[in-house]
């Protein structure tokens, strides 16, 4: 199955280059995607329904009619392909940037990632790198049918040699995935599904933190959230609740997944001492562990409870009549948050 | 490498004249089981507009396709479908109400693969081929290929679209059934798209012709021909059973709705391909066969009607039936004896839902 | 490359049926398969070589010769076609036991293990199990080339649905490769290929605690040490070395690697208060963060020092000639020991 | 179906009588090459077994294959090989000492894959395939195919054996190649052994049969005959880069040695296998075929032997001479940019490398 319940999006206007913009973050990708390819020739998109459908989220609409079909690629039905040509025509010069359609499809070309992808640059000496971008639409909420709802950050943060990066808002979308293309390395790029048309002001020119740091979205000093992708906004509503309850929460959008920014992680915590961490990944080896395995480490003095997680269950993802309460949402992490400061 | 498509019905409802005219019986049989299929299709459809599915894959178009493999199977064969296999479920004897759960998010099911020997939908494309051919395999192990007895042997009949010819595992299953020589029937709906790519972007040459380089016969059969699919899908399907090996077939035919309701199919395909297909439809052809043979008279027209109206009946109350799973669900069915860490999560779950309904009281 | 440097194993004498018998873990598993092979007509093993060769490793030696090649297969040269065949035994009817070759070559089955063998059951709604089996040789040590030394257990734990054991000698492999085969739930079962040729005294008729249990095998009350597979040795090591001096380590073998039995590490960590984890595979988003993430929160207020993770590094596997010093051994795990109580 | 294996030069050192003969320069070329292939082989089989290197796999037996096939290319083609195409990267002018370095354990490649268009050996069976695919696109958006200037077209060459052919990923590679029509040469060294896994397992028809199910030409050759190879693999690479798409040769040859050094193919092959392999010696024949032109004279075996002989030395005191990586390298080969953390990591594993240098002391 691959076209989701959501609403088509409206169609693209023709906005201008500069200055902020008012954009869903699907529009937001394909700008960046549409810039990178008038940017630099060896740009190239391949996937499958990219062309002339423009994808089954949109986010390539558009671009195989103005950059044509040799630079927009509609490839064969098959995710080891997809990879495994990115990696040829990488080794060739250019810098594709793939598309998996949906997160459950990802993994027939996990042999390419894992084994080829992620290692190269480290079996050429650093001789060669590969430029190689692979967009996957993540997450759940939509009321999708299996495999469409899953969240496979951990395989790829755990993978040496991938950079892993996910964007929550759509300013940021531009500028990461204008980073990840620009970058030398293979990246992961994680677009939290559910938040495509959520919009926000989009400055092309107005640069974002460089794309493997994390970023303070709310300040506070008593309690520490790290999330990413979909659940910043979540975190972002459970701190205005406690900002208007006199209570300050930080909330750190992790953005880089792998690696993963500390530094500013644990700037927080120090100060606050309490630490939640969210994503909607299976609890059991995911980012939160390694977040939290870091900041005991890192900050143990400074901890006044445990650092606590608030996750998808060690479930496979469940029928979308039950992900409403199955998915991390505000309630659990407020809930965390309130043990945290109660401890 | 030469694949002539089998054609025995024409659009024009003319049976081939060197083929046996169906049994009346059997005839309307063929043209009750399109009929329905296409009116579950038809309610699912409607469903989806209603908000009561969250997205429905559409069959239409592909009635004969389904109907006839579906009759050309013994009871003790087992099916693998994909996600578009409406049809095939239907005459397989899946309550139609249960295909319905997967689409309405109430499970990622909806029966017991053991009832009907007909598997669970696999939406991951080609992933089934994979399974299809371990359990060929587990039939031989059983010893239930060629042994003569009817009653005994017995195949494996999956299905794959024509995108799904392009995945690796498909091509894996291809490998493993041809060297193994194992009771199974590829059964391919080539019905041209795969989404938005057109066949071409697959391959240059005919689906059948995939099944030459693995060293087994591929066939084309007209896929809107209720009766020459079943006379191929039977002759494959009985080769397997006498224990020589896969064949390969494919159902010309095409997907005249949109890959799914929440597809657009318009951005990518014009409407005229639909208008030709829709000249070439299945369920006319029989119909127009049957009532020449006076087969189909007005009284069988509104028993079968009736029938109709009772299964659109059914599905619609039916679907909005369907139980909702307990929140419990997911932590019991991952694994079957569940760890205490999975039993805490649970815990730690339905603490957090029943405060919510507390809540929201 | 597959067949690693490894001395040929000595050819396997007729060994009594019960009592203890000194063995190397590779015979005590090819005693387990053929034990379960003659105990249960449909248990069946499947994998690259496996028949007449007897596996790289010979671990299924003679196994095809005694119980025939249909239920010894040599596999065409596919891991998705033996995982995905396997699934369909399954679901006929039979108890598969895979082998995958290598570590490095599982990567090719990840679709089928993830989307379909570990969802397999949620998806049926609990009516069917598919009791899957999948052995893989893990880790390094061997001085092998790419791909011959690679850790993937992570990526198994983070998977819902899925079983994950590895055993550390002879008596535990026999015992929890038998009840993995009898488990209806899919497991991958994790053999440490540098302890393959390690002797231990094997016991067919006295059982193994459950293979979903971590098993204390060394005590002390000072510090805990989490480790499995083949750094359990090295974890004795190092608590014999302060046994000498008077300190007491507590080794605790973590066997089953998902579920994590937390409650026999919690219990050890609340003693002593200190607790190193160690494993080969690289850290982030390791099992060691797993370990850590859950010790730091249920038993906070115990914790005397962080816990420390002693691992691989977040690089590829290196070139053999630096893995003496890339793995984890005895000194890291001291060096991790007497920082943790130096706090 | 009919596919005929093409042979020129036969196991008794006869040119096909339609086949213009080798100039002398030429054929002494080929020869040559074969035979620096081969004692490059047996120097590293000695080196294994002075445990200079933990394991090597031997091309015995596939020299003319290689050859053959490395004589067929123009500069500018790439090659994609696997782990035994010592013989290829000879041809190719990677200085064989740096094939020692994946065995020896110094490094994971060798040399710089730009350097001579010949990349790294790829362990993972099938996987080279699909780089050859995404290569050859580049050619194509490069727009350095079907240009008909002979110092611009350009064709990948990629390599793979009978049991890489069962990879889900390498049918991906077809499916692309030939759907795109893309100018890449599979070249199936066919050495009827899969680790211990005969042909049989794989397959019941033939290696080159395989392509036809995807459409495009698949050719038999002999892959003895060094002649006969070049000539297939030249006129599919001219094919290719001529812009008529794909082709996949099968050079049908035996592996003579055990997989590789650490296999025991005692147990699962007869010798008597291997000797009449052994009777269809690539070398031989060509050396009987020089020698009957009256081209391999004294002087010229004589300069070869003297060759070899350097050759053998600068492997024996090349290799113990491959420097070994520093402690560093692996954190520094990772990403373009060290990330902090790895950084940290670098630190923590170089101090305590140097704390136990110095308690070495
Ligand atoms: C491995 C995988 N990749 C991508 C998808 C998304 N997807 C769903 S259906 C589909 C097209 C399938 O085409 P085809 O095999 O022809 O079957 P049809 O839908 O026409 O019946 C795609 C790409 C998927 N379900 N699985
Ligand atoms: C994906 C994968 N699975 C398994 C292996 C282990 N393995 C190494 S070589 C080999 C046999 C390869 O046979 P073939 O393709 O005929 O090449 P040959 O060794 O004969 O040159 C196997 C199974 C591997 N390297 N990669
Ligand atoms: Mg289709
Ligand atoms: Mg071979």
């Amino acid at each position: 199955m691959s076209t989701p319940a959501v609403p088509t999006p409206p169609a693209q206007a023709d906005e201008p280059v500069a200055g902020p913009v008012r954009l869903p973050i699907a529009h937001a990708l394909n700008r960046g995607l549409r810039d990178a390819l008038a940017g630099d020739d060896r740009v190239m998109l391949i996937g499958e329904d990219i062309g002339r459908l423009g994808g089954v989220f949109r986010v390539t609409d558009g671009l195989q009619k103005d950059f044509g079909d040799l630079r927009v690629v509609d490839s064969p039905l098959g995710e080891a392909g997809i990879v495994g040509s990115a990696i040829g025509l990488a080794m060739a010069g250019y810098r594709p940037v793939c598309e998996i359609q949906f997160d459950g499809f990802v993994f027939p070309a996990m042999n390419q990632i894992i084994t080829q992808l992620a290692k190269y640059r480290h079996r050429s000496e650093g001789a060669v790198s590969l430029p190689v971008v692979i967009r996957i639409p993540v997450g759940g909420g939509i009321g999708a049918i299996e495999h469409h709802s899953e969240s496979p950050e951990a395989y790829f943060a755990h993978t040496a040699g991938l950079r892993v990066v996910s964007p929550s808002n759509a300013h940021e979308a531009y500028h990461l995935l204008r980073e990840s293309i620009a970058s030398d390395d293979p990246v992961i790029f994680l677009e939290p599904k559910r938040s495509y048309w959520l919009k926000g002001d989009v400055d092309t020119t107005v640069a974002a933190p460089a794309f493997d740091r994390a970023q303070v979205v709310h300040p506070g000093d008593d309690v520490t959230i790290v999330a990413y992708g979909a659940l910043v906004p979540a975190a972002l509503k459970a701190a205005q609740q406690y900002a208007e309850e006199g209570v300050g929460v930080e909330v750190i959008d992790l953005r880089s997944l792998s690696p993963i920014d500390d530094a500013t992680i644990l700037e927080s915590v120090r100060r606050t001492g309490r630490l939640v961490v969210a994503h909607e990944a299976s609890r059991t080896a995911g980012l939160g562990a390694e977040v939290a395995a870091r900041v005991q480490d890192e900050a143990f003095y400074s901890l006044e409870a445990p650092v606590l997680r608030v996750t998808g269950y060690d479930t496979p993802y469940p029928a979308s009549r039950l992900e409403e309460d199955w998915l991390p949402g505000v309630d659990r992490i407020v809930d965390a948050v309130d043990r945290s400061l109660e401890h | 490498m030469n694949h002539p498509l089998l054609s025995l019905l024409g659009p024009d409802g003319q049976l081939d004249a060197a083929t046996a005219a169906p049994t009346p019986a059997d005839g309307l049989a063929l043209y009750r089981d399109m009929v329905m299929a296409r009116r579950i299709d038809t309610e699912a459809i409607a469903l989806q507009r209603q908000g009561e599915l969250g997205l429905w894959p559409s069959m239409l178009g592909q009635e004969a396709a389904q109907v006839g493999a579906g009759h050309a199977l013994r009871p003790r064969d087992v099916v693998f479908p994909t996600y578009r296999e409406h049809g095939m479920a239907w005459c397989r004897g899946v309550d139609p109400v249960n295909l319905l759960g997967l689409f309405r998010g109430t499970t990622m099911g909806g029966w017991n693969p053991r009832d009907n020997n007909f598997n669970l939908y696999t939406l991951v494309i080609g992933a089934q081929t994979l399974h299809a051919v371990g359990y060929a395999m587990g039939i031989v192990r059983d010893g239930d290929v060629g042994t003569g007895d009817p009653e005994r042997d017995r195949a494996v009949l999956v299905f794959l679209g024509d995108g799904a010819l392009s995945e690796g595992e498909s091509n894996e299953a291809f490998v493993w059934a041809a060297a193994q020589n194992l009771p199974v029937v590829f059964f391919v709906q080539n019905n041209q798209w795969a989404i938005s790519a057109p066949y071409s972007v697959q391959s240059r040459v005919p689906v059948a012709q995939r099944a030459q380089g693995f060293g087994f016969e591929g066939v084309r059969v007209d896929g809107n021909d209720v009766v020459a699919v079943r006379q191929v899908t039977e002759q494959a399907l009985a080769s397997a059973r006498e224990g020589n090996g896969p064949t390969l077939i494919e159902a010309f035919t095409y997907r005249r709705n949109p890959h799914t309701t929440s597809d657009d199919d318009g951005r990518y395909r014009p409407v005229t391909e639909n208008e030709e297909w829709e000249a070439r439809d299945p369920l006319a052809r029989m119909r127009t066969y049957l009532a020449g043979a006076g087969v189909l008279d007005e009284a069988a027209e509104a028993a079968l009607a009736a029938d109709e109206q009772a299964l659109a009946e059914r599905l619609r109350s039916g679907c909005r039936a369907l139980p909702v799973p307990t929140a419990s669900s997911p932590f019991e069915n991952t694994l079957a004896d569940m760890p205490d860490e999975l039993a805490r999560q649970m815990h730690e779950h339905l603490e957090f839902v029943a405060a919510g309904e507390e809540q929201d009281r």
